[in-house]
């Protein structure tokens, strides 16, 4: 099979939209994460620790609970102290936000290795835990094609463009929305007009918070069952770059890193179908990265942050 | 002065006066706070302009969104004149601008500058031929608050000589001239190392001018010179232009403030949606005229307009 | 205060100088890699347990702290614990800088002059060897006619793998006359567990029903995707226990599974791991401690193959009655046969592609 | 009218208030699993700064430490987020050691800049590449130099483990030739300090003088506070874009290149090890000054080296990543810190405790 006929076939398999789903998913919700904190005005490249510590509070929950229902709410709340440290610190006290997140991708990852020695009795990685059931969709299951794709799906996948439907009502349609972006785009006439500038932007940033650690319990609860040391691999990374591609847009965003996701797919897929040298196989793995490079550069070209995203509001 | 009962001046961190708000009224104020009587219509000497110096044909715009924001402008600029535009914000006298300093592409038309083209000239290469610009939003566009007033006092000129030689910046020389225009200027507090940021308006606005100025410019574009400023400041920028217009330096003066371009132009244009609607003189013109044409009327129909309303005779000013 | 911690930071000192002591240096993977890490310092509590050592771990964090470990790690102990091919420069940098400490590397291979120190006992292993058990049984196994290879990344220990499993799955098809496939990919990961799982899935959608993964813990992940796979296709949940499903393997006539490697993996996920392709770190780690504290240290290298009990098949607790016990027997005497040198294993490319398996089981 | 002390005290003060904070709290962490966090300390200070070889261990990793710290500062000057130190480290360290690699017969005067050069270009090319999408696309410099980081790693691997490829063990390239190779300061046993430190030093004055005496400098800084104000002052932002880009990556390449030149003599897989990544600390708390990104690379170097030898005193070392983590958090809260040094330097909050 010749490369273009493998990526077609590829394209014609169930099992390539399930790989984009199951890949996209952690990347949706951080995203969304990123959207809600930075149309606020906050910027967050923590997005990586809190779903790093999102990852690890959901196994250790899970551990003690045998839970794992339990296991993501103590992600969600891991999630929201570890935003709420970055909102302290950005809204209240005006802090370099980079600076701040920056800190915190240090502080969970060095908690969450630490923590394991006297949890788990070993570092590196933690025992296997419950997992949040998968769940099936009768309807879907029978319908050729789609029943394959959608059999077995973890219910984050079907939370995560749920996530995204609402992220989008709220911010676009609901005077709330209406006041976070406001309060994004111009702080001061927000202030006159009555908006609680600094209310909001900690809603913004908590939600990133709760939809980050979404993200990372989903990667240790939802899919494999145990954390590892290295969790998120980078993926809060490619996460903001997703919110970014997405033009700060929750649906943007979810088509970013639905694309993110197709091309991880697709290497993953090609190295099952082409038959190449093992280190040709390895730069298949490229594919996701000048993918996104290609898009973003040839096709998407200037996004806009919100006018005040990453500038500290002070009341004069 | 509607709620005070007594009101006391400042000027200089010292109290020139204090008067009971009901024996005062708002010029006598004005006085005590600049210290001397204020010119509030200024007085500009008769002057003939020179040759043209600038020519603007056709002139089209887009905005930030891609839309057309200027339509097909055109007009002249003589040396020693001052051409005001009014019009109500956001009829294309901010992309106007933009686009006479190299900030902003051109579409359509021709920018034609001492007989050269220059429709597709950088900022850098409009600097070089002395055309200067004192920008609407002086915070955003006119100054880097975070620099000391001696850096912000040479952007724009920054990398040439005296300023600069072979890469490197010669603090010597910008310090001088710093302290020199400072003094000049009036800046005030007088030091050159205070971060620009941080003084008042009306002294960041004196920053600005005093740079401008001491680039020598042949053209100026000058954007909405006394938005938030104190009377004080406003007559000193007042003064300033008509300094330059005394030095035969083409102004092209966009303002909201109607007083403003009514006493300073010696010719007036009003934009409406990207478009004049009107040549006026300003002491040919009544502000219910100018009323109008903000609004969208041309001013051949104002006067047919006024025509009819008087039987067809014409109106003696 | 001050002197009071002085003092039993001195009587530390006193007391360690008596003791033996060893101290492992981990690679950048650390303990908790439930592969060699954890390995090596199995075989090193063993020999604690047996002889009273005194034992310690130091991880390391990056490359470049390698040198800096090594030699601290050097002045301290008598016995140093390199894991880890990674380490390998720095090992022979290190080691004639302290000749009296002893040195043993774990899957590090001599330097490219191919001298090594004195002091220091390397331990290589033929994990093809391994692996060609593993390949073979997948390929007994398989329903589908394709097993699965998911590598890490293609450094040489992985590539032995892949070697040994695809002679192994050679093998059983010339000694059957059969076409079983083997599908490839790699991680360019030994932590991405998701990626591991991703890729699990993918193969398995392309037909594969048996998957090894010589990956680290990208491993996780494939086992992973087999319990998920298989509790789909039995139609039971995830707690169901191992006699359940045994039966629905029997019931159904198919199943999924992963290999496990490095060290015995089966327990993670009992009954969906069919075995795993040991690599006895911990024998290498406990022999070289062994020799060193009663005073029988060699140096030198040693490659570590079935014969020396360096690699094997794992015991198989949980799945051996799945096996026909012909294809056990068959492994049984494969093994005997490269144990004997009557088989020879390909550890690179070159050798697969002329590989061909010349046996005649005499049962 | 807030404070007495001087802005220069303030600016010294803040961070090492910050760092006795996060040596206090971190030191509750240990006492809380049973260790004592005053002898964890004595080790690990022995351990930065107790003998020559750890002095030598601490100052190799400061080398490339203030060489991605000047990267990523460079760029937050000029106003651009460079989070690809990383792959520019790496892109440094494979054209050093492909250049290296062939220049056996050369003459180390030549040998050595010509190697160096590969490397700084390397890194700039590298960097160019997001500078220059930036510039004319309008492409976010976080997507594009996220993304080139795992290009890098992938080509790194692709390299060592195919074309370059030698030996048997790690996937590593031949060492680079003796004459492209940077000699030691000085030899303590297996350790050596790398001359390259002494680059390292150099690059941070000229980076220094490149901000504070040029035009360059000029321009860089003022598209980074204002870029508007930068553009109708006649700077052109897409040419700033490329330069900061390209001085940014040349000098995360620099330190790949010394890493190849002065310690490793090759590259092999996982090359970087998060040196690109904590640049980002690194020129943070150093406040994106160049003299302070030096004390700021041997700050997190001493904690590196300090934290290997605390292992002995069985306290894990991942508490090192909590520190650095809570410094960097106190230095971005810096008001708080200011505020909490105010209160305790003023006479009545003296009088009150």
């Amino acid at each position: 099979m010749n490369v273009f006929q493998a990526v077609f076939y590829s394209l014609s398999t169930p099992i390539f939209y399930k790989l984009m789903l199951i890949s996209a998913t952690p990347l949706i919700f951080a995203a969304l994460g990123g959207v809600f904190s930075e149309v606020t005005g906050v910027t967050n490249i923590a997005l990586e620790g809190i779903m790093k510590i999102g990852a690890f509070t959901a196994v250790v929950f899970t551990f003690y609970t045998g839970n794992p229902w339990l296991g993501l709410l103590g992600a969600i709340i891991a999630g929201v102290m570890l935003a709420w440290l970055h909102a302290y610190v950005s809204i209240r006290w005006s802090a370099d936000q980079i600076v701040s997140a920056t800190a915190l991708i240090l502080i969970a990852s060095g908690l969450s290795a630490f923590l394991m020695e006297p949890i788990f009795g070993h570092s590196g990685q933690t025992d296997f835990v419950a997992k949040i059931p998968k769940v099936k969709i009768p309807a879907i299951q029978n319908v050729p094609f789609f029943g394959q794709i959608f059999d077995e799906m973890s219910i984050f996948v079907y939370l995560a463009f749920i996530a995204v439907a609402l992220s989008w009502f709220l911010i676009y349609k609901t005077p709330l929305g209406l006041r976070m972006r406001a309060v994004g785009e111009n702080p001061k006439s927000a202030d006159t007009l009555g908006v609680n500038v600094f209310r909001i932007r900690y809603f913004g940033v908590l939600m990133s918070g709760v939809l980050a650690a979404f993200a990372g319990a989903y990667l240790s609860i939802g899919e494999l069952g145990q954390f590892q040391e290295n969790m998120p691999s980078g993926k809060g990374f490619i996460a903001l770059a997703a919110m970014i591609l997405g033009n700060w847009n929750p649906v943007g965003a979810m088509w970013a890193a639905l694309l993110f996701g197709a091309s991880d797919a697709l290497n993953i897929q090609l190295q099952s179908i082409l038959d190449i040298p093992p280190e040709m196989k390895a730069l298949l793995n490229l594919l996701p990265f000048v993918i996104t490079i290609i898009v973003v550069s040839g096709f998407v070209g200037k996004t806009r942050p919100p006018a005040a995203d990453g500038v500290p509001y002070e009341k004069e | 002065m509607e709620i005070s009962d007594n009101i006391t001046v400042m000027r200089l961190g010292k109290v020139t006066g204090n008067v009971a708000a009901k024996n005062t009224n708002a010029r006598e104020l004005a006085n005590m706070m600049v210290g001397r009587e204020v010119v509030l219509r200024v007085e500009k000497s008769a002057k003939k302009p020179g040759k043209v110096a600038v020519e603007v044909d056709n002139l089209w715009v887009k905005d930030n969104r891609n839309l057309d924001a200027v339509r097909g402008i055109s007009f002249k600029i003589r040396k020693g004149e001052v051409l005001g535009v009014a019009g109500v914000a956001g009829n294309g006298q901010t992309e106007l601008v933009e686009a006479l300093t190299g900030l902003r592409k051109i579409e359509k038309g021709k920018y034609i500058y001492n007989g050269e083209d220059v429709t597709k000239k950088t900022v850098r290469e409009l600097r070089e031929r002395n055309i200067g610009h004192i920008p609407e939003d002086r915070y955003k566009y006119a100054m880097v608050k975070e620099y000391p007033n001696y850096y912000n006092l040479i952007l724009g000129k920054h990398y040439k000589e005296p300023f600069a030689k072979n890469g490197f910046l010669n603090h010597k020389v910008i310090n001088k001239n710093a302290e020199i225009l400072i003094k000049r200027f009036d800046v005030r507090p007088p030091d050159g190392t205070i971060p620009t940021g941080n003084l008042s308006g009306g002294n960041q606005q004196k920053v600005v001018i005093a740079r401008e100025v001491s680039f020598n410019p042949e053209f100026i574009v000058i954007a909405q010179p006394t938005r938030g400023l104190d009377v004080g400041a406003i007559e000193y920028v007042h003064k300033e232009i008509l300094n330059l217009r005394e030095k035969d330096v083409a102004v092209l003066l966009v303002s909201m403030e109607l007083e403003e371009v009514l006493s300073l132009s010696d010719r007036i244009i009003v934009m409406y949606e990207g478009e004049i609607m009107g040549e006026v003189k300003p002491d040919e013109v009544t502000i219910e005229e100018l009323g109008l044409m903000m609004a969208g009327h041309r001013i051949e129909d104002i006067k047919l307009e006024e025509k009819l309303a008087h039987g067809g005779d014409p109106i003696e000013k | 205060m001050k002197k009071a911690v002085l003092l039993v930071l001195l009587m530390a000192l006193v007391v360690s100088s008596f003791a033996f002591k060893v101290i492992m240096v981990s690679d950048v993977g650390g303990l908790g890699d439930k592969s060699f890490n954890d390995g090596t310092w199995a075989g090193i509590l063993k020999a604690k347990d047996k002889y009273g050592i005194d034992v310690q771990v130091i991880q390391s964090k990056e490359q470049s702290d390698y040198v800096d470990n090594l030699s601290n790690a050097a002045k301290e102990a008598d016995v140093v614990v390199a894991v880890g091919f990674m380490m390998s420069n720095a090992l022979f940098d290190v080691a004639p800088q302290y000749p009296a400490t002893k040195f043993i590397g774990i899957d590090i291979a001599p330097p490219e002059g191919g001298k090594v120190p004195k002091n220091v006992q390397l331990y290589l292993f033929k994990e093809q060897e391994s692996a060609f058990f593993v390949g073979y049984l997948a390929a007994a196994m398989t329903k589908t006619g394709k097993v699965g290879f998911i590598g890490g990344i293609a450094i040489p220990p992985v590539e032995r793998f892949r070697y040994g499993y695809m002679a192994g799955v050679k093998a059983y098809n010339d000694i059957y006359g059969d076409n079983v496939e083997v599908v490839v990919g790699y991680t360019e990961s030994f932590t991405d567990a998701a990626k591991g799982k991703s890729m699990a899935l993918a193969q398995y959608a392309e037909g594969a029903d048996i998957i090894f993964a010589a990956a680290g813990a990208c491993g996780n992940g494939v086992i992973d995707a087999a319990k998920e796979k298989s509790l789909k296709l039995y139609g039971i949940d995830a707690n169901a226990d191992l006699a359940t499903v045994i039966d629905k393997y029997f019931e159904k006539g198919e199943g999924y599974f992963a290999i496990g490697v490095d060290s015995d993996q089966d327990y993670m996920a009992p009954g969906y791991v069919l075995a795993s392709a040991l690599k006895r770190v911990d024998n290498a780690s406990y022999y070289g401690v062994r020799d060193a504290y009663r005073n029988r240290f060699k140096g030198g290298l040693q490659v570590l193959g079935a014969l020396e009990d360096g690699v094997s098949l794992s015991q198989m607790k949980y799945t051996k009655g799945l096996v026909p016990a012909r294809i056990l027997a068959e492994i049984e005497y494969l093994n005997y046969a490269i144990k004997s040198g009557l088989l020879v294993v390909p550890d690179n490319e070159n050798d697969l592609n002329n590989f061909s398996a010349d046996i005649e089981f005499p049962f | 009218m807030k404070n007495k002390l001087s802005k220069n005290a303030m600016n010294i003060l803040v961070p090492v208030t910050s760092v006795i904070i996060a040596l206090f709290i971190a030191g509750i962490v240990i006492l809380l699993i049973g260790k004592n966090p005053l002898s964890a300390y004595w080790v690990m200070l022995k351990g930065a700064f107790g003998n020559k070889a750890a002095l030598a261990a601490n100052i190799s990793k400061m080398m490339s430490l203030v060489l991605t710290g000047l990267a990523v500062g460079f760029g937050f000057r000029a106003g651009i987020f460079n989070i690809g130190a990383e792959g520019q480290l790496m892109m440094g360290a494979i054209f050093s050691t492909i250049v290296g690699l062939n220049l056996g017969g050369v003459s180390p005067v030549f040998a050595i800049p010509i190697t160096m050069l590969a490397g700084i270009l390397g890194g700039a090319f590298w960097a160019s590449i997001a500078g220059y999408l930036k510039a004319t696309t309008g492409a976010h410099e976080v997507i594009t130099t996220i993304m080139l980081n795992w290009i890098a790693v992938y080509l790194t691997n692709y390299f060592v483990a195919g074309p370059l490829a030698v030996g048997q063990g790690v996937p590593k390239s031949p060492e680079i030739a003796q004459s492209a190779q940077l000699p030691p300061l000085m030899t303590v046993q297996a350790t050596t300090l790398p001359s390259g430190i002494i680059v390292s030093i150099i690059a941070a004055i000229l980076v220094y003088i490149l901000l504070e005496k040029t035009t360059t400098g000029y321009e860089l800084k003022a598209v980074g506070f204002n870029p508007y104000a930068a553009e109708a002052g006649a700077i052109s932002l897409s040419k700033n874009i490329v330069l900061t880009m390209a001085i940014s990556g040349a000098l995360a390449g620099l330190a790949g290149s010394m890493e190849v030149m002065a310690i490793h003599h090759r590259i092999f897989g996982d090359f970087s090890g998060g040196k690109g990544f904590d640049g980002i600390s690194i020129a943070l708390i150093g406040q994106n000054n160049p003299i302070g990104i030096i004390f700021a690379a041997f700050l997190i170097s001493s904690l590196r080296t300090g934290s290997n030898a605390m292992q002995f005193a069985k306290v894990p070392d991942d508490i090192v990543t909590i520190i650095q983590g809570i410094i960097i958090f106190l230095v971005a809260a810096d008001r708080i810190v200011r505020t909490f040094i105010l209160k305790f330097s003023s006479p009545k909050g003296g009088e009150s405790k």
